[in-house]
């Protein structure tokens, strides 16, 4: 068992029995070992349940939804992808950072359950460091910039029209629309999504290529200045569609037109796409 | 016992080919999947089991129900489509297999039968391989599933090492070995049982759920589900679908496509009222229709024990660690 | 679309214009008698705003060869700064779309002030030429 | 025009609308028939109809009445299908298939008083089993119908309500409006409170009940105060369904289909069902 593990079910098992929090939101070891989903503590007797261990994958923020006015605080286990995400979830206006009590969990990156290789969604985690937290576990990991993880994208960029069609058919041809990108990001907390919005009709039903490929494009516009980066998408999507490549095309290209930014590292910084500047490129003369 | 050596297996997929749609398992685009022999793709026999299940080659995920054209008030033509045609699909596990009778009960049975997927069944031609090792989701065999074989495949065939042994189970099975006589020898082969290394024990369940609808488990259970529709359409039995118009000006069709019980939307009334307003009610549904109320209609599971949804689902909601934690339930306890 | 279609094929061009700027400057074209491709379908938007990124989309789903959006001047906006917010989503929405694989001679955003009857002119007949030259669009067309 | 001879039971066949009736501003009685002037199918009475307009979608809907050659729909405007079915005119050609679900079960009725309770759009599937009863007038005793509505406007069926009905042999009806002026000709006031009021004998009577969930609720409870038992109440569910016939799965209420097992239920053999509807 890990260090940080003890620690873990040490901390939850103090706020628990203090009454700090009602319930607190972490992970534990699921069927096979390569497996440690989400896991809701609402007591301090099952405390031990909690683990840390390279296959803590899922993020535990977007549970936070499903409790937006709760009587009590909830705890909630949080590494540097989950601190972004709650930061999203409050600058949203979907939950009070009053009522959520943070452990930020310092991560070095999880394994991929197929491979035992690096999850492919911490390869290119610029923020491991929990940025928001009420108390924090573990050293913190040196952080960097990663550029490289634009390279997919700028090889992309290089092929002609016809060959990026082809591309994204390829890919969008899998798609199974199951919405788990959805379901799991936590830039995607509308009320109701446009996908269930059957009245106005923005999205057919059937599965065609060109059908999720405007599922796709349409999340992803969405979320454009918003997402955070966590690679959840991705991970989820049990057909393997590189959805990162989409957003961060938009990321790279907001980083490039309107000046760096970093969605979610506060909760007070506008998104650049619901701002303006006078001075902002002009190509539409 | 009648065998195919490993080597010549696309002697006879190109045999069979000839003569109708082959679908074979093949790694497609990253994606395991039954694909049509010839198209671009890896064989995939050694997987276990494909990433998707065969359900889409009877059932569709968009499937064209009938078009029609209108002109002002009139409708000037309303024509059924019906793309069916002779398939064989080769190397189905028998835990899809068992899929496919369930499938066959629902549209099949019961006062209507559905025309659509009639079509494509009674030209479906099933070769199932039994399988010679099993993945760690695998569990078939707590299903009521032999992993190494199935008895309403047409053909099955068993995995002998360097061969195959192959026998035919019925009229169309054996229709279908006549035309590979060339490749077929005789040998002694030894069959080696498995079976599966996941267990669960199904016993009773079913009896004991139906007393468990108002039970606080759900709520327990359903928590970490985020809602998605990965388990419901990597599943090889769950078949609820939708029906919709695709409109444009005066023509258009109507399709089905397979919906899930994940959504929000699918149970929602013109109204606004649904019955199943929340992922607690939600997963309660799926679970009861896999070994609760498909069991009361049908009297099988729903589940056949395939392990997709295990290793797929994003947040490893596993149905065998729920059956294992109905077991535990008294259910007598105060609610 | 078979050879004898693709013969008599013409573009449609869907052109979002703001009521206040560039709808104004497409009726003026219309009051000067000037001419303007009649592959042109206008669609009156209150503020360039106002159209969805995903009206794009949707629009070369519905069988668009083309799409532009017009609304005014930076500077201009009837709302003051609908337009500022325009500039930003559709900087973004082109180059989206031209990594997803469209043409970016298919989409294209104009400033167009009510005044300048010409320079609708000249944008339109432009971008009809352009569309005429690289042919129908097959992409996100949902035809198959 | 090509018609479909084959039965594929998710194919509507197409039928034209030779009359609407504007019942209430939201109510409309669509009556439909065959281009040949036939009736598209025959069915018993609280049976259902998929109803479609080709280019805008499909609903279910009871068939509220039938003649020799024609069926009848109420549809109340609430979903984009019905706002749709609403901007109609007589002439327009439409799919509909069926009949589906189990109907009113007539053999537990025949000898009964029956007592019908009907509230807004709730009296279309009813008014299917009445008018059954009037036709067999003689397989049934005493008649006894209440109806409400919100306002006098929002009456539907007004001709049979206040001429065709009253004037049958031994029958009652009785309206209620939740709101009215002094002027108004009916009685004022929600219908639970006025089956109260009317106080029906339980003895060898049926009642069928059907309108909006909370109607039913209050009108339960006041029928079980009055001493009648769950199988006498019957009642008519609403589900969302799409294919009709059992397959498609979303009208599930445990391991029954609405569409195949309803939407008719004693209060009996509702309350064997899962609490999920």
């Amino acid at each position: 068992m890990s260090d940080t593990t003890v620690k873990m079910r040490d901390i939850a098992k103090d706020l628990l029995d203090k009454g700090t929090v009602d319930y607190i939101i972490g992970w534990e070891k699921g069927r096979f070992s390569n497996q440690s989903p989400p896991a809701f503590i609402t007591s301090a007797a099952h405390v031990g349940r909690l683990i840390w261990d390279e296959y803590c994958l899922a993020g535990t923020a977007k549970y936070l939804l499903d409790d937006k006015f709760p009587t009590g605080k909830i705890g909630i286990f949080a590494r540097g992808c989950d601190a972004r995400a709650i930061n999203r979830l409050i600058q949203d206006g979907q939950i009070n950072r009053e009522n959520i009590y943070i452990v930020g969990i310092c991560c070095s990156g999880m394994k991929d359950p197929a491979t035992g290789n690096t999850a492919e969604k911490c390869q290119y985690c610029t923020h491991p460091n929990p940025i928001v937290n009420d108390i924090l576990l573990g050293d913190p990991v040196p952080e960097t910039n990663k550029p490289e993880r634009f390279k997919a994208i700028e090889e992309l960029e290089r092929l002609s029209p016809d060959e990026k069609y082809e591309y994204w058919s390829k890919q969008f041809e899998k798609c199974i629309r199951c919405y788990a990108c959805r379901n799991v990001c936590p830039a995607c907390n509308c009320r109701e999504c446009f996908v269930d919005q059957y009245r106005v009709g923005w999205q057919g039903k059937q599965n065609n290529e060109d059908e999720n490929r405007l599922f796709g494009l349409t999340r992803v516009y969405h979320i454009a200045d918003r997402c955070i980066e966590c690679g959840e998408c991705a991970r989820a999507c049990p057909m393997g569609l590189p959805l990162m490549e989409l957003n961060r095309k938009l990321i790279k290209d907001i980083n490039k037109l309107f000046g760096p930014y970093e969605a979610s590292m506060d909760t007070e910084t506008t998104p650049p796409l619901a701002k303006y500047n006078l001075e902002d490129i002009e190509e539409f003369m | 016992m009648k065998t195919i050596a490993k080597s010549r297996i696309n002697e006879v997929l190109d045999i069979l080919a000839k003569e109708s749609k082959v679908l074979v398992p093949m790694k497609v685009n990253g994606v395991s999947k039954y694909t049509p022999w010839g198209s671009e793709g890896r064989i995939a026999l050694e997987e276990v089991n494909t990433l998707l299940p065969p359900k889409d080659t009877l059932f569709p995920q968009t499937e064209k129900m009938y078009s029609y054209k209108m002109a002002n008030q009139e409708i000037t033509e309303l024509n059924i489509h019906d793309d069916s045609a002779p398939q064989i699909i080769f190397g189905v596990r028998p835990c899809d297999m068992q899929s496919i009778k369930c499938m066959d009960d629902v549209f099949l049975t019961k006062s209507f039968v559905d025309d659509f997927y009639k079509n494509k069944r009674e030209k479906l031609t099933t070769i199932c391989i039994g399988c010679s090792r099993v993945a760690p989701t695998c569990f078939c065999d707590s299903m009521g599933v032999d992993p190494g074989r199935h008895e309403a495949a047409d053909v099955q065939m068993y995995d002998l090492g360097n061969s195959y042994g192959i026998e035919a189970q019925t009229e169309a099975g054996q229709a279908l070995l006549n035309k590979l006589q060339g490749l077929i020898q005789e040998q002694a082969g030894e069959l080696t049982a498995v079976s599966c290394t996941l267990k669960v024990d199904t016993s009773g369940i079913s009896d004991k759920l139906a007393k468990m609808f108002e039970h606080p488990i759900w709520k327990e259970v359903s928590r970490k589900c985020i809602g998605c529709g990965t388990c419901t359409y990597l599943c090889p039995t769950c078949y609820c679908f939708d029906m919709e118009i695709k409109n444009n000006g005066n023509e258009g069709y109507r399709f089905r496509c397979w919906d899930s019980c994940m959504f929000s939307e699918y149970s929602r009334m013109a109204g606004g009222h649904n019955p199943r307003p929340s992922k607690n009610e939600r997963i309660r549904n799926r679970f009861l229709h896999k070994l609760e109320f498909f069991n009361e209609r049908y009297g099988k599971n729903l589940c056949v024990g395939c392990g997709r949804c295990l290793s797929k689902c994003p947040v490893n909601v596993d149905i065998t660690l729920f059956i294992d934690k109905i077991k535990e339930v008294a259910v007598d306890e105060p609610v | 679309m078979d050879v004898i279609e693709e013969q008599k094929w013409e573009p449609k061009i869907l052109a979002f214009c703001c009521n206040w700027c560039s709808y104004s400057g497409a009726d003026l074209a219309g009051l000067n008698r000037m001419k303007y491709p009649e592959n042109i379908r206008i669609l009156r938007v209150p503020c360039s705003a106002r159209v969805n990124p995903q009206y794009i989309l949707r629009a070369f789903q519905k069988g668009a060869d083309g799409v532009l959006v017009a609304g005014c001047h930076p500077g201009d906006c009837h709302y003051s700064t609908g337009n500022y917010y325009t500039r930003r989503r559709f900087l973004i929405m082109k180059r989206l779309l031209e990594y997803s694989g469209i043409d970016p001679r298919r989409f294209q955003a104009r400033w167009v002030s009510g005044a300048e009857a010409e320079k609708f002119r000249t944008t339109v007949t432009k971008l009809c030429e352009d569309i005429k030259a690289i042919g129908p669009n097959r992409k996100l067309r949902g035809l198959k | 025009m090509s018609q479909c001879k084959c039965e594929n039971p998710l194919v509507p066949s197409v039928v034209t609308v030779f009359k609407i009736v504007e019942e209430t501003p939201d109510i409309k009685t669509f009556h439909i028939s065959t281009k040949d002037g036939k009736k598209p199918f025959t069915p018993m009475p609280g049976q259902l109809g998929m109803f479609s307009l080709l280019h805008v979608g499909e609903g279910m809907f009871s068939v509220t009445a039938q003649g020799e050659n024609h069926l009848e729909f109420a549809i109340k405007k609430c979903g984009m299908l019905t706002d749709a079915l609403h901007e109609i005119k007589p002439g327009q050609m439409m799919g509909v298939r069926g009949p589906y679900g189990n109907g009113f079960p007539i053999e537990l009725c025949k000898g009964k008083d029956m007592l019908f309770i009907g509230g807004g759009i709730g009296l279309a599937p009813v008014r299917s089993l009445i008018k059954y009863c009037f036709e067999n007038r003689d397989d049934f005793g005493k008649i006894d119908i209440i109806y409400g509505a919100r306002s006098m406007n929002d009456l539907c069926f007004k001709e049979d309500l206040f001429e065709n009905w009253p004037k049958e042999r031994d029958t009652n009806v009785h309206v209620t409006v939740d709101t009215g002026d002094e002027n108004c000709p009916c009685h004022i006031g929600f219908v639970p409170a006025f089956l109260e009021e009317i106080n029906p004998d339980p003895t060898g009577k049926i009642v069928v009940l059907c309108g909006p969930p909370i109607m039913i609720k209050f009108c339960l409870e006041s029928l079980t105060k009055m001493g009648f038992s769950d199988e006498q109440v019957i009642t008519t569910l609403e589900m969302r369904m799409k294919c009709g016939i059992g397959k498609c799965g979303r009208c599930n209420i445990g391991s029954k289909y609405v569409c195949l097992d309803g939407p008719v239920f004693t209060m009996a053999e509702l309350k064997l069902l899962p609490n999920e509807f």
